[in-house]
């Protein structure tokens, strides 16, 4: 029985079923569970739900000490960019942990951060930096984009015996969706289908899904069918998906929050190129941040990021039209 | 070391009129949220509570040295000297403002006034100014560096790193660990080891074998004093100094954050909201260091009732012309916004 | 009047012009000036060159101070995997300043590394991470594969006002070649046709380049004529030698020791797909490494990463052979 | 706290023996430099030299008690109990060996023998250990993590961030901090503030409001003492300390770095390669941990010179078969290359 739930709280209710369910499960990071009055630590108790101090390297490099020892930590880290400040845990420890050791040691553990924050926070707290994880052997990265997903995705998210960086979008944190009750798992590296549709294929993730399925239903007024996927998941990337709706449009348009350099777009591109060339009946279009940092003024944030009449333009474009 | 000569009576009124420029500029913010909502976009930090800190801390500076705070910026360019117009205008993101817009609140600069910039991520200026400090060193400007950064900073690896460098390298440097007490929700006791055994956060010096000294972040004077003798030290080649200044934070951490267009503005202080401590709160503002330097200079009669109202008559007169010039300031325009990217 | 001279000399001589050449060339890092007898030390003297601290996050923050307050550090890091312990300088720091101060402050810099040493070095030491610095407006990033590059590349990143990462190929380091006596800068963004040819086009950066180039020879006594193609810079990144070359040949192969999603290889699918679509007669084929962590022994080793047998396959593949 | 017991006789030989695999073990590593060029790839480096400082330290173990090493990481597992000839095999890249192949000299791991694994990234393997001591507390299992890093690592902010949370969190666990004079060519001189200013790096655990003590890591029972009250602190619940154990590398800090095929080995030590300091090198080794503790038990007949002769014997016997086992064992399938991705 779904019932209508905030992208912020469908997480948090995964999180919370997650760790009722598998008491190996812990919850810490900066700013959280400060009192005893606290929900969450009146739930878990202290010793599962830890506040810490600003030490990014340390957070992240004790949940990958213990996971590596039999705990699944969850590290809520707030905003993506503070990640930057200890990559090498991300990109460099807990990926390649299990396959140094021959197998005999996993690090099942989650990186929770927000993302893409456009709204005024300029040039250091507003940025997709998902790219840096794309081709990571070991490391999985998840991008919800609906209250469902964000819930379906924590969960498999904290039952995976792998590192997963657990990216959520910070403008979507008020939306509202249904959200199945009760146990419900996503599973990884399965894409979504948001609106099935019959001229063009369009590929978007979290914030630019919603952007996306804005385009299409005014595209749809004028005729214009557009199927949008969101392959929730960027690490495994599902390009099956992609590929069967390119059988069927031949073009593709491909939107991304991110510069272009450092967009899922292009990775997505690069599969298609190799793998579904002959489908294409037209150049794929790109959407994607302008190659400027984010400025903090409006009318400069919004020229630089990709809207709803830029992504129209690039599907009419990829029509001929 | 030869006792340094007494601050002057225009030095003291200049360093009062300072504190209040910057409680009001602050105050203005404050308002802006509820008076114009949307002005201010993302993240504001404040100053108040740390205005005695700051003044007594660049009271102390040469004409050249440098001020390397974090994204909580605002009071030093005051002090500095940049025009609080143009602070402002940069912090409603106008064309106008210190940065053109490009910046906002978390990331003024202004060279041509000693403020290189800043880093919004914790940490990371303190790396910056250890380099600033290292330029001065390696083009003999005789510059002394103050790095200004939070109680929760001091736990980041950048501290560790850089404050170990800077003492190997006797780097012209001054630390000031601004210790307000809480980093956002966090009450230092829950993420300082020191605090939490009761030792002072300036015991950190150890680790670096330098002078660390605590310091009444609130008394204007004792600051001046405590960053003299670090100046000193560091102008004489011998290397940086870490000075805790502990002081309160009196508004909370930043604005409320939402999704637009879900208006924000500041909610109440932490210590209340989040622990309930009513009475830690009133203590902080019964000790607010501007009443305790105006009732200092108005006791020992350097300043009269009356002087003293015709300043701060003076400084809401400024304020609110600096207000009145940023929302009057156009915006830049939107393909601006592909200017700066390289050099 | 050019010089046979190894590629870890080619840059060691850069970098003394350069520092000769502008007093504000300062030179630091981890392992290098030990003593008096040192001869960048005895040349320059110990304020110039210094010795760090393993200590990534504030020998990289340091350099972006010095770098806005007028000098011009040279930063040796020695393998790229360090900087991610510092990522957040890299990244979210010194290619932002710029920018959020409204273009008052530059921060001219050089983060030298060295990477891909498929030598043994196993799981943390022999990656390819220059993906992460992609589409990072205000950043250079540049990947010399000659001697003479190694050359002029560095002498045009230290001449740089913005900051460039420097990522020079341990495999290549003591390779010789000819190298510009004197001034010698070349431009950033200018690809360079390290071999011409009329059938295949072949994209491929640093240890792979060499690789390509062998395997062009191999394919040239069976009468299979392939253009080589390297950008040596990847950011900026010249797509239009690359458009170019494609209008000849029609078929693209792109070699890259990274795996496939965190390639360059990927990123200039990206672009082709966009705008040299019409130019494509195959299916762009790819030689990258494979989806695993690098293991330390040789046979394993070997397996996952492109060598020329693979490059040959691929170029037969690419023209249907 | 109670005078703990003395060590037995056997318990004593023990020790030793294992100090002596330890050294012999890394003779052969370097012999295998020469004796068989290009079975060892990559990047070793050796424990000779810090042998009291691994058995004192280890000796003091639980059996369920782990550690958590750095790539320079031949000597914990040997004395752990892991297959000595599984060690060689993994450093020479079989499928015999400890991690079949995939990990190498520097990525040992052996979890059967309380051993999880390694970093070859300074200071990140100081987190992974804290976070195994997380694991002890959350699940009450009794365990304390031997954390063992290097003076170099003791700069890097991995190593600050993890202490101060250890020291809030009063995890169980000992850093021990492996002061051997140098990181690759740097002398700690050069790049310690504390050292520089004549300071013992053991001061570093004034910023973290934890116990720090100095430690001649050349006297295996100086070593076993220290470690034992920290061990006991720990276990009690009463949070970390900090050991710095002084002793030095006797070989270089690894193999030459060569691009392939230049064949590599180990050059001379740094301290004569790079700074000319032969008496340096020549005390360091007269105080050879080894030498000194053979001549402690021998002296107070615990060991009669027959009996450490047939332990000397024993042990070069015992790594003998090691080498051969390791040079006989098969390669991995380059396939295999594909397995362990992912869990
Ligand atoms: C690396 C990093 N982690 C987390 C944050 C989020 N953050 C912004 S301000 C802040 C609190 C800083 O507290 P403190 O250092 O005491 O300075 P104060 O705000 O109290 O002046 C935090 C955690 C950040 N900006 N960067
Ligand atoms: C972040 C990082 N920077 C640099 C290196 C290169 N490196 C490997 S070992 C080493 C020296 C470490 O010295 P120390 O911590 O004293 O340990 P020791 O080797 O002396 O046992 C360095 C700099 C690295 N592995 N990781
Ligand atoms: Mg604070
Ligand atoms: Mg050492």
């Amino acid at each position: 029985m779904p019932r209508e739930m905030m992208y912020a709280e469908a997480m948090a209710t995964a999180l919370v079923e997650e760790m009722k369910r598998d008491s190996n499960v812990i919850f810490y990071g900066q700013n959280l569970g400060m009192t005893d009055r606290d929900p969450m630590v009146r739930q878990f108790g202290k010793e599962r739900v830890r506040i810490t101090p600003i030490s990014e390297t340390a957070e992240m490099g004790i949940a990958v000490g213990a996971a590596m020892t039999g705990l699944r930590p969850v590290v809520e880290l707030w905003m993506s960019e503070f990640m930057l400040v200890a990559m090498g845990q991300v990109l460099n420890e807990a990926p390649r942990i299990r396959y140094m050791t021959g197998g005999q040691v996993k690090v099942p553990l989650v990186f929770k951060a927000g993302y893409g924050f456009a709204a005024g926070w300029a040039g250091q707290h507003s940025n997709c930096i998902y790219h840096t994880m794309m081709g990571i052997p070991g490391l999985k990265v998840v991008l919800p984009a609906t209250p469902a997903d964000a819930k379906g995705l924590m969960a498999a998210a904290i039952r995976d015996d792998n590192p997963v960086v657990y990216l959520h979008h910070y403008m979507l944190t008020i939306d509202k969706g249904p959200v199945p009750d009760g146990e419900f798992v996503i599973p990884f590296g399965v894409a979504d289908i948001k609106r099935a549709g019959s001229d063009v294929t369009l590929v978007a993730t979290g914030w630019m899904v919603k952007h996306s399925l804005a385009a299409a239903e005014t595209l749809a007024k004028e005729g214009i069918s557009v199927e949008v996927i969101d392959p929730r998941t960027i690490a495994p990337l599902d390009v099956q998906t992609i590929l069967t709706s390119l059988k069927k449009t031949g073009r593709l348009v491909l939107v991304d929050q991110a510069t272009r350099h450092a967009s899922v777009s292009a990775i997505i591109a690069a599969e298609v190129v190799e793998h579904g060339f002959e489908l294409l009946k037209a150049p794929v279009k790109f959407v994607t941040a302008l190659d400027t940092s984010i400025p903090y003024s409006e009318p400069m944030e919004k020229f630089v990021l990709p809207d709803e009449a830029k992504i129209v333009r690039a599907v009419k474009a990829v029509l001929g039209k | 070391m030869e006792k340094r000569e007494a601050l002057s009576k225009e030095r003291l009124i200049w360093m009062y009129t300072q504190m209040l420029r910057i409680r009001e500029f602050e105050e203005r913010i404050k308002r802006t949220f509820i008076e114009h909502p949307g002005a201010i976009r993302g993240h504001s930090h404040l100053a108040d509570g740390a205005e005695a800190s700051i003044v007594g801390s660049l009271a102390t500076r040469n004409e050249t040295d440098l001020a390397m705070p974090t994204y909580r910026c605002h009071g030093y360019p005051i002090v500095l000297g940049s025009p609080a117009k143009k602070i402002m205008a940069e912090i409603y993101g106008r064309k106008d403002g210190l940065c053109q817009g490009y910046g906002g609140s978390m990331h003024l600069s202004d060279p041509a006034h000693h403020f290189p910039g800043t880093s919004g991520i914790i940490g990371q200026s303190i790396a910056h100014a250890t380099g600033a400090a290292l330029t001065a060193q390696v083009k003999k400007t005789g510059q002394v560096v103050y790095c200004f950064f939070g109680d929760g900073a001091s736990k980041q690896g950048a501290f560790h790193e850089s404050l170990n460098m800077a003492s190997v390298w006797k780097l012209p440097i001054v630390y000031i660990l601004e210790n307000n007490g809480y980093q956002v929700y966090t009450h230092v006791s829950l993420e300082d080891a020191n605090e939490a055994a009761g030792d002072p956060l300036s015991q950190k010096a150890q680790a670096y074998s330098i002078p660390g000294v605590t310091v009444d972040g609130t008394d204007v004077l004792k600051v001046y004093e405590a960053v003299s003798t670090a100046v000193e030290r560091a102008r004489a080649g011998r290397g940086p100094s870490l000075i805790e200044s502990k002081f309160y934070r009196f508004s909370a951490h930043g604005n409320a954050i939402t999704v637009p267009p879900v208006p924000t503005q500041f909610p109440e202080h932490e210590a209340i909201e989040t622990y309930g401590r009513k009475a830690e709160y009133a203590a902080a503002r019964a000790r607010d260091p501007i009443l305790q330097f105006r009732a200092k200079l108005t006791g020992n009669s350097t300043l009269s009732d009356e002087a003293a109202k015709k300043i701060e008559e003076g400084v809401r007169a400024e304020m609110e012309e600096v207000v009145q010039f940023a929302l009057k300031s156009p915006f830049p325009a939107p393909e601006d916004a592909l200017k700066y990217v390289y050099a």
